[in-house]
């Protein structure tokens, strides 16, 4: 047997064990019962998400987020969760600002792509108030694919020469076959993942429409599964289509009903982003004298996601997001209005 | 003809790539280049959104490198790790970066400016970036070109250009024959000196000079022996550029540095 | 850098390379322009299929299988294959009774499984005229894996401790972080892969139902794709459901229209396996006294796949095999019959 | 109640299959004890194959385990790669298998007999047995019960039982508490001892007797200190299994031995 000497390796801290023995003795309890497990956001958050957690988010910051769990989080007042930084833009920004983490994993966070960067997300950076490993998106989408596989690590071809490596956890090894340099990736298994989906069954069968980042891998290396969905559907339909089901119901703990869920994301064939909020957002987390009042009204002081939404501009804003949605392609546009 | 830098910038992009190749975009200058290029030369040019979005017939310009746009009557709704599998299976002629420094071989960061404990600035970090230029056959950089920007050493090397000069990247355990292949800035464009793997000047862009370049860069640069000026768009170019590809002007609009 | 020592790996031959540089060369090369890929199953085996090329199959063994290639195999007289043996059950069968392979990585071959064992299969290696490396069939879609990752090897918990592994050319290594012993599994990069699908379109964008079996992967690992398929479709009809897509075109170098391709096969959805036809080719492959002629009246003096479905009992069994594939739902049944 | 050999079996490993559970099975009597299972004690039961179809309302016996009977109706049509990674994640609880040999410690052969490199007998091989039965928490074995399938050294190991003993596998580097669970033939069910590892006899059949079992045994076998003997079938369980489960008798009709 090959021994691996440690003598390549980031000086970053691993947040979550890449143990795959103790992932599966957790597995090993987890229920595979196909029971009911529909439940409203407030419970899922209360019962499934414990302060010091690690979380990981479906999505891709703006698109498909669950953002009526990340909004309870905060109405929760959750702790020191730990984060996964895949792509994490809005919903990264609402973690922050809410002062909910102290532990990143960071592929890409602060930014939300070219509408600019939040304050309140580098103000934790800047002020040392939280703890960072640096890695890439690869490399977090390939650490949750070891998970999802049971393996340890899995190896890459990322990350070398550089500082990014510097700062990760990751390690070199040689690979047994050519010799080659590889990246060695440990598996990350978050002990919760938040996944908005288009469709499930009150079960967690789960469909997605679109791409789907990392969900796949996510889904399966979390130890807990909290989905958000569109619709709720009958087993039937999932059954009728069964190689649509994305997710498969005994990976999931709770199936939460939000319509609108990925607000003030983008959800594909659904509704575009609203940009007008997202740019309030922007403006308002740079200093704490605009961040609490915009947090008060828009999280703290709605009950839920129901509310939130009203204060947002309610039905009349969503249609218009719905028809901005498909506003270039008229025959589909055509189909919505019937 | 009037142009204004960015569009210079789009167009000159644009040119390089070649038709039947893949590459790897974001959003902003990097998809309107490569927007340009299916409309003009490279109708066969094929579009990859490391989210997933594999061959969009893209209806405008993407907000985020996920948003629907991305695979808006694409031929494939895929994954991210399709994307970066892709890539490191050697299928990726081009990928497109920005950032934040970049040095004389072409090392980019995104991460922090100061320590990195306590940055003095702290950004988004790599995202895909690092991954696309390690896996990525040729790296295109657009990038606004000034000493801030143009630096003798990056504070954190994000992404890897040719690190520390010849044979470094392979030393390292990146994938041969990868690397940094084009600069293109509001100044000029540089490729790489084949020998050295530092940046060399090869087309300084109408109106400028050797020492507005050299002003506003912080390290010795080489300069092409062929320098050339940088051919300026044509009628066509940005008549696509300004009806077809970006009629509401959210990137052409912009200041270029 | 942790260094592997070579003291524990199977004795079993490499058939394939697994440098991921030398697969990036060729694919650097591929071409990834969207041309018409349309040609008859004939042109397609002699120009991707040479003597000695290492080949995989799709679907799973009597289930979604590109028969008309493994045909025009035999009838082209290809010799000196290589084969991933990967629940390879009628597909090696056709192959190994052709003569067309010397050497297999086996997980599962010579077996229909619950139908009985192909004597014509079992004869060459009982005679010892076959090179063959053992595996198991997660090792397969694992190396698969790999391959179509880009990286040499992936590694996995399996084949400890048995004789399997002892025949492999699998190796063991120490995981970097948790010290445990896990099995590295080399890179299977085929040089052709033959997939039977539901639909594509002219450039080899192609959509699957059902289960995927190893297909996903073996189509992004293999440096030509032969496809077969039941329906050519509009490529706007791909671009209508992108979520569809399970091969982009960019892997795929031949596109065949091979209506009841997978016959005798089962095609989910479309038509169950002929068990009749099996029966005849497990009764007929013992010796070569009844194998030749067999071979002759079925693919050898048949001119192509349709011919030998002529022969098999043409539309009328067809259909016969259509409505055994509903036979159990009437609401889908009756739907077949509008 | 006259009932058969087959019968009795497949009722016999349906009744270990708890409700809530998880099993990847393969066609045949393993098959046909999950969907008793089922319709019987264990509604809850969730069946897999490993060629990628979960949970199915299966409308009759699967002849392939990748057939379209497996993912009927089913909860997800997936992949060969997706059932096996669930199972090394460690949520399949049961696998089913049988074998050409089997020895004392539950090391089953399905790849020779004789030498490997010329056999005298070719096997199909593992297939994906070595994997469920490494990965799987409990694997189940059904097989006919003769001298020349209990043998005291199989020709080859295909998949791993307990190997040569105690800490075997996990020297070897299978996940902890894994293993063979119980084995049932046609004349008796069997158990695994917990300090030795080796194979016990937990019921003995009705009409069998401990000498039937030695005289078939290739090995020196454990018996049960409380050695029982084997439940028949209910007359509700022969009924399910005749008519809803087996109409056909595909499986209850074939010889047990």
């Amino acid at each position: 047997m090959s021994e691996l000497l440690a003598n390549g390796g980031g000086i970053g801290k691993l947040f979550t064990d890449p143990d795959p023995d103790k992932a599966r003795e957790y597995f090993r309890s987890k229920s595979r019962v196909m029971k009911d497990k529909v439940m409203d956001v407030k419970q899922a958050v209360s019962l499934f998400i414990q302060d010091g957690d690690y979380v990981s988010i479906g999505g891709f910051g703006t698109n498909r987020i669950p953002t009526a769990v990340l909004h309870e989080i905060l109405r929760q007042g959750k702790k020191e969760l730990g984060l996964s930084g895949h792509t994490a833009t809005h919903d990264f920004q609402i973690l922050a600002a809410g002062g909910a983490i102290n532990r990143v994993d960071v592929a890409y966070v602060v930014g939300l792509e070219a509408r600019g960067l939040s304050k309140a997300a580098r103000r934790l950076f800047e002020e040392a108030k939280i703890e960072v490993c640096e890695w890439t998106n690869a490399a977090l989408a390939w650490r949750y694919r070891a998970a999802a596989m049971g393996i340890p690590f899995i190896p890459a071809r990322v990350m070398f020469g550089t500082d990014t490596f510097k700062y990760s956890a990751a390690k070199v090894v040689n690979c047994p076959f050519t010799g080659k340099r590889l990246l060695a990736l440990p598996a990350l298994y978050p002990d919760v993942a938040i996944i908005h989906v288009h469709r499930a069954d009150k079960y967690g069968n789960a469909q997605i429409d679109g791409i789907t980042v990392s969900d796949f891998d996510v889904a399966r290396a979390a130890k807990r599964v909290i989905l958000t969905t569109e619709r709720i559907i009958d087993n039937e339909e999932i059954r009728k289509d069964p190689s649509r089901t994305f997710i498969p119901y005994y990976c999931v703990d709770a199936v939460c009903h939000v319509p609108y869920g990925s607000y003030p994301g983008n959800m594909p064939y659904e509704y575009f982003s609203d940009e007008d909020h997202l740019k309030e957002w922007l403006a308002s987390d740079g200093h704490p004298s605009t961040l609490e009042p915009f947090l008060q009204k828009y999280i703290l002081n709605t009950k839920d996601f129901s509310e939130y939404l009203e204060v947002c501009g309610g039905e009349k804003r969503l249609l218009e997001l719905r028809r901005l949605e498909f506003f270039q392609d008229e025959e589909e546009l055509d189909q919505l209005a019937m | 003809m009037d142009y204004n830098a960015m569009e210079l910038m789009i167009c000159l992009a644009s040119r390089i790539l070649e038709d039947g190749s893949t590459v790897v975009v974001g959003t902003g200058a990097p998809c309107a280049a490569a927007m340009l290029a299916q409309k003009t030369h490279a109708p066969n040019l094929m579009i990859l959104f490391e989210a997933g979005g594999i061959g969009p017939q893209l209806p405008t310009m993407p907000i985020s490198v996920g948003d629907s746009r991305t695979f808006h009557k694409a031929i494939m709704a895929s994954s991210m790790p399709e994307i970066m599998e892709t890539c490191q299976r050697g299928l990726i002629d081009y990928c497109f970066l920005g950032g934040a420094q970049i040095d004389k071989y072409g090392n980019i960061n995104s991460t922090v400016i100061g320590d990195f404990k306590q940055p003095k600035v702290r950004f988004p970090g790599s995202g895909g970036a690092n991954d696309l230029a390690s896996l990525c056959w040729r790296t295109l950089v657009i990038t606004p070109h000034d000493v801030r920007r143009f630096v003798d050493k990056v504070d954190f090397i994000t992404t890897p250009g040719y690190l520390t000069g010849p044979g470094a990247r392979g030393d390292a355990g990146l994938p041969p024959d990868t690397g940094p292949y084009k600069v293109i800035t509001n100044l000029c464009v540089l490729g790489f000196d084949l020998k050295t793997k530092q940046m060399k000047v090869e087309s300084i862009h109408p109106g400028i000079t050797k020492e507005d370049i050299i002003k506003n860069t912080g390290f010795e640069l080489l300069w092409d022996e062929d320098l050339r000026t940088s051919l300026p768009p044509t009628e066509e170019e940005l008549r696509i550029l300004r009806e077809e590809v970006d009629p509401m002007r959210y990137i052409i609009g912009r200041q270029a540095s």
